[in-house]
């Protein structure tokens, strides 16, 4: 896969966001305040228009300047948080026109350790974490396993989308959930639906 | 939504250009965002910067002055700014001697100014920081990120930024910060929320007669909501927290009644009335006391009450001049 | 009616006694009903006194200090103080050089301050006075008792104090004071209206997309009510009437952005941002911009504008030096 | 009659007030701020508080006193303006024990000058001089006609609700009515109002 797919892939998670914004929105209502689903549309729309003004081979390149306007234009916890992963994601792929399946979860992981290292946060505590960790690990078992690309992104969302239901039984120690306490249980996290719903776009792109 | 705006989109960008056509001599506005830097940039100090959401004015653009601030950056209202927007001004602001980041306890707060932290020590700049966590009304637990930062942080801006003036060092005056936020606690309350203008409905609703207890200054819920009492009743029951939280014995005092927004100065001089009387009578002596607007979430109506306990070293930075639009000693 | 207060009988007294504890290096209190007197007594130097009903805060107790005023008096909420508070005040603050009394343009005010005086003259205290009448929403017709006295009262406390602390003469600090009222004009408008205290019901009452243009600061209705407009609209309405009424072109001029009591700081920002804009492109020069709460009306929401023109000496006395509560320069 | 009459008129004066503050308050509530009854009933209980603690012959004093307990607890407008009427009728009878008919005319006449020196005022402005004045001219003419102190009485306060009646026609130059306009017209004014309810109780007391 080149950068031109790349390219592709990220305009796909931007309409994928728009789409999702006023749910996003909705969940982020209750248990935060309001603006999840508003601030990552904001963002990706900066996105879109950003990567269309790349000249680059550099997939490294492109990932980053995606970090980087997520950054810029997001605000809040989310924008460090998904810049942040973005940005890692794309050190791994630094100077490389071609991406691997197995690249592309070395893409995962650096992004997962970005969010931890940015948000002082680790698994279970009602976060993004909870989607992109088990996403993570689904997809390395998968790719052991020798499954295709398809099957893997396939074990992968399986595994954010359980994530997703997760979060909903656990109190959020983290993030502006954390201030409701026990109140927060019963409620999906925000940001890790929007995860999930970022790898829901890469499996419909790839198998489309 | 009834508010003096002309578009929800542009209250940012039109405040910050407001502000600074009000005091050109004091405040220059950076080409990126809505940043703020002092108009005669100094030099041979430690440069501050501080900042969040709008909707807290006259914080942060109205500290920034000789003795206090050197940048103040303002984000969307209420969303704290991007990490880009704060590195320009810390490059902007950078000395040899450093720069100190003065950042209110928000996740989001905190993760966008160590990513320009970040940006800028890249860029060979030293870089260090404190975070502002004042208010008592959410107790520190296993289930909260720790206490949020509020109206304390003025006294941060204050008395880091007079050391910053004489040419300390950046350990020094982040120690010194340090030692605000140690001895500084906060409290606050509301009886009329406010409006984020792109929301265009309150952010919460209240009956006729009952008051949220413990607000933050984005109207987060504090520790409850319960029947509109006398502002005396009001008074104890938010010092109560705070005198509980440190403590003040015999120790000497600054006091800062801070509004929300749309609180009549009068109501704040009748609650500093027995603010003033409860202190007496615990033998905590007040040496400076501030009543006015200081960080104000937009035009909500309550306030808060901050107790800094002084040593003489605060005492003398808290006394030394600052010249700023909001706040001149 | 949601206010932080003790008891309606009380909002007066409590306010004078809050605001003097949080300024006893200012403020005293004498003990005859609400009248503060500076600190420090200042002798050979003219004096000056003003005041009216409570409910402006800071005005006029925020403004006693170095460079300003020597005695406020207080009435009850929007009710002119009686004489014998006023005379109390200026035998208190009186001295060989004379006393001169600043008094707003109503009625009430009017005359009693001149009972005050002619009871001080009888003492053989030097009086003199001074009536403010920067409101331009109400016509000087016939049918009136002249124009209002607003928030350009407080240009008339910084100049005429200023003046008076370099130890003029009582005809000169008079006569300097005149030039301020000859030279300011201001206008005012609301979207939403106070409540006295002791009325319990609001002064009046505005539909939801509704504003009052050329309000009073005790809610007086004004020229008209019309449709809420946006800041810009709005803004340049109050502007061409007041541009209208004196000659500012090529002048200096001194520009106050006054917030009604519960205004957000961010929308009287969003307000300079257009009076700065119109202001330029008229060729009208802004000397000095202040932005804040000088002279207010309980809670009310809206704001006035005064512009203030200058002269070099106005100029200079408005920057001389300033040490009040509310006001430091 | 002597000072302890004089008192007892003062007291009948207040009760009288107290009686009206609602319907004063209220006309003020139409062309003014609302607040002349209870502006004028606070002036008259501190001024009966005040008279019976006076150890004094002097009716002068008694009137002085009450003019500077008017003058120190009303307030506004009319604090000032009735205090000044009350000081300056005191002073007329300055070391007298006895008060004739003629006297309490230049006591009239004093409080007319005192009214319109301190108000800037004349008659014709909507304000208690509408009623005081044809008040004290009635009162004049029936004295040089020899009639009892009551029928002189009774023409005062005969004179006085015309002036009341009057003010209803015309405009407001004076006062808080003033910014009214034409709308001030077809509404009566407090002030005339609360005068001729006073002048009404001592002809009340003086026939009683
Ligand atoms: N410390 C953290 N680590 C990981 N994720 C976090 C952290 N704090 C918040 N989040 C994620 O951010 C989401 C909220 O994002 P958003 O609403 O855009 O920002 P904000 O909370 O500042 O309004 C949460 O649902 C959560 O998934
Ligand atoms: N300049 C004046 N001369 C004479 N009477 C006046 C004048 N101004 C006001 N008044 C009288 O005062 C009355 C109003 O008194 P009040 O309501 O107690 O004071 P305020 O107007 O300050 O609220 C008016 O009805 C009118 O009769
Ligand atoms: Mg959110
Ligand atoms: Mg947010
Ligand atoms: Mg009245
Ligand atoms: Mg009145």
């Amino acid at each position: 896969m080149d950068a031109k797919k790349i390219t592709e892939i990220l305009h796909a998670l931007s309409s994928k966001i728009d789409k999702e914004k006023e749910f996003l929105t909705e969940l982020d209502n209750v248990i935060g305040d309001g603006d999840h689903g508003i601030n990552m549309a904001r963002g990706f729309k900066a996105v879109d228009a950003k990567i269309d003004t790349l000249e680059t081979e550099d997939i490294g390149e492109i990932l980053r300047t995606a970090g980087m306007t997520l950054v810029s234009t997001v605000g809040g916890a989310s924008g460090p948080l998904y810049g942040t992963a973005f940005m890692k994601a794309g050190m791994t792929m630094s100077k490389k026109t071609q991406i691997s399946l197995s690249d592309f979860l070395a893409c995962l992981n650096a992004a997962v350790e970005g969010v931890k290292m940015r948000g002082k946060s680790v698994q279970g505590e009602k976060t993004m974490l909870d989607a992109m960790i088990p996403a993570l690990e689904a997809m390395n078992k998968a790719i052991e396993q020798g499954l295709t690309s398809a099957d893997v992104l396939k074990c992968g969302t399986e595994a954010a989308r359980q994530g997703v239901e997760y979060t909903k039984t656990i109190i959020a120690t983290k993030g502006r959930a954390s201030y409701l306490g026990e109140r927060s249980i019963g409620h999906q996290d925000p940001g890790a639906t929007s995860f999930t719903n970022m790898l829901e776009a890469v499996y419909d792109y790839i198998t489309a | 939504m009834k508010k003096l705006i002309n578009a929800v989109d542009q209250v940012e960008n039109q405040m910050i250009s407001g502000m600074v056509k009000a005091y050109p001599h004091y405040l220059t506005k950076l080409n990126c965002g809505n940043v703020v830097v002092r108009t005669e940039k100094k030099s041979g100090k430690v440069a501050l910067i501080s900042g969040g959401g709008s909707g807290h004015e006259p914080a942060h653009g109205g500290y920034v002055g000789t003795g206090m601030l050197d940048a103040a950056v303002a984000g969307a209202v209420f969303t704290s700014p991007t990490p880009d927007q704060i590195y320009e001004g810390i490059k902007e602001i950078a000395t040899d001697k450093g720069v100190l980041m003065v950042i209110k306890n928000y996740t989001g707060d905190v993760m966008n100014f160590e990513m320009a932290r970040e940006m800028a020590e890249m860029e060979g700049i030293k870089v260090e920081q404190v975070i502002v966590n004042d208010d008592v009304a959410v107790d520190n637990s296993l289930y909260t990120v720790g206490r949020r930062g509020v109206a304390g942080t003025v006294f941060v801006h204050k008395i880091a930024g007079a050391l910053a003036e004489t040419g300390a060092d950046l350990e020094e005056v982040k120690e010194v910060a340090e030692d605000v936020i140690a001895n500084v606690r906060s409290m606050g309350m509301a009886i009329r929320p406010c409006t984020v203008p792109a929301a265009g409905v309150p952010g919460f609703e209240l009956k006729d007669d009952e008051m949220e207890v413990g607000i933050g200054i984005h109207g987060e819920p504090g520790t409850h909501r319960e029947t509109l009492k006398t502002a005396d009743e009001i008074t104890d029951m938010l010092l109560d927290k705070i005198l509980a939280d440190l403590d003040y014995s015999g120790a000497e005092t600054a006091v800062m009644i801070n509004g929300a927004g749309a609180t009549p100065l009068m109501e704040l001089f009748i609650i500093n009335n027995r603010v003033a009387d409860v202190l007496a009578e615990k033998g905590i002596k007040v040496y400076k006391t501030f009543v006015g607007e200081y960080m104000t979430s937009l035009e909500m109506e309550g306030f808060s009450i901050s107790i800094l306990r002084l040593n003489d070293r605060l005492k003398e930075l808290l006394d030394a001049p600052a010249d700023t639009p909001a706040f001149k000693a």
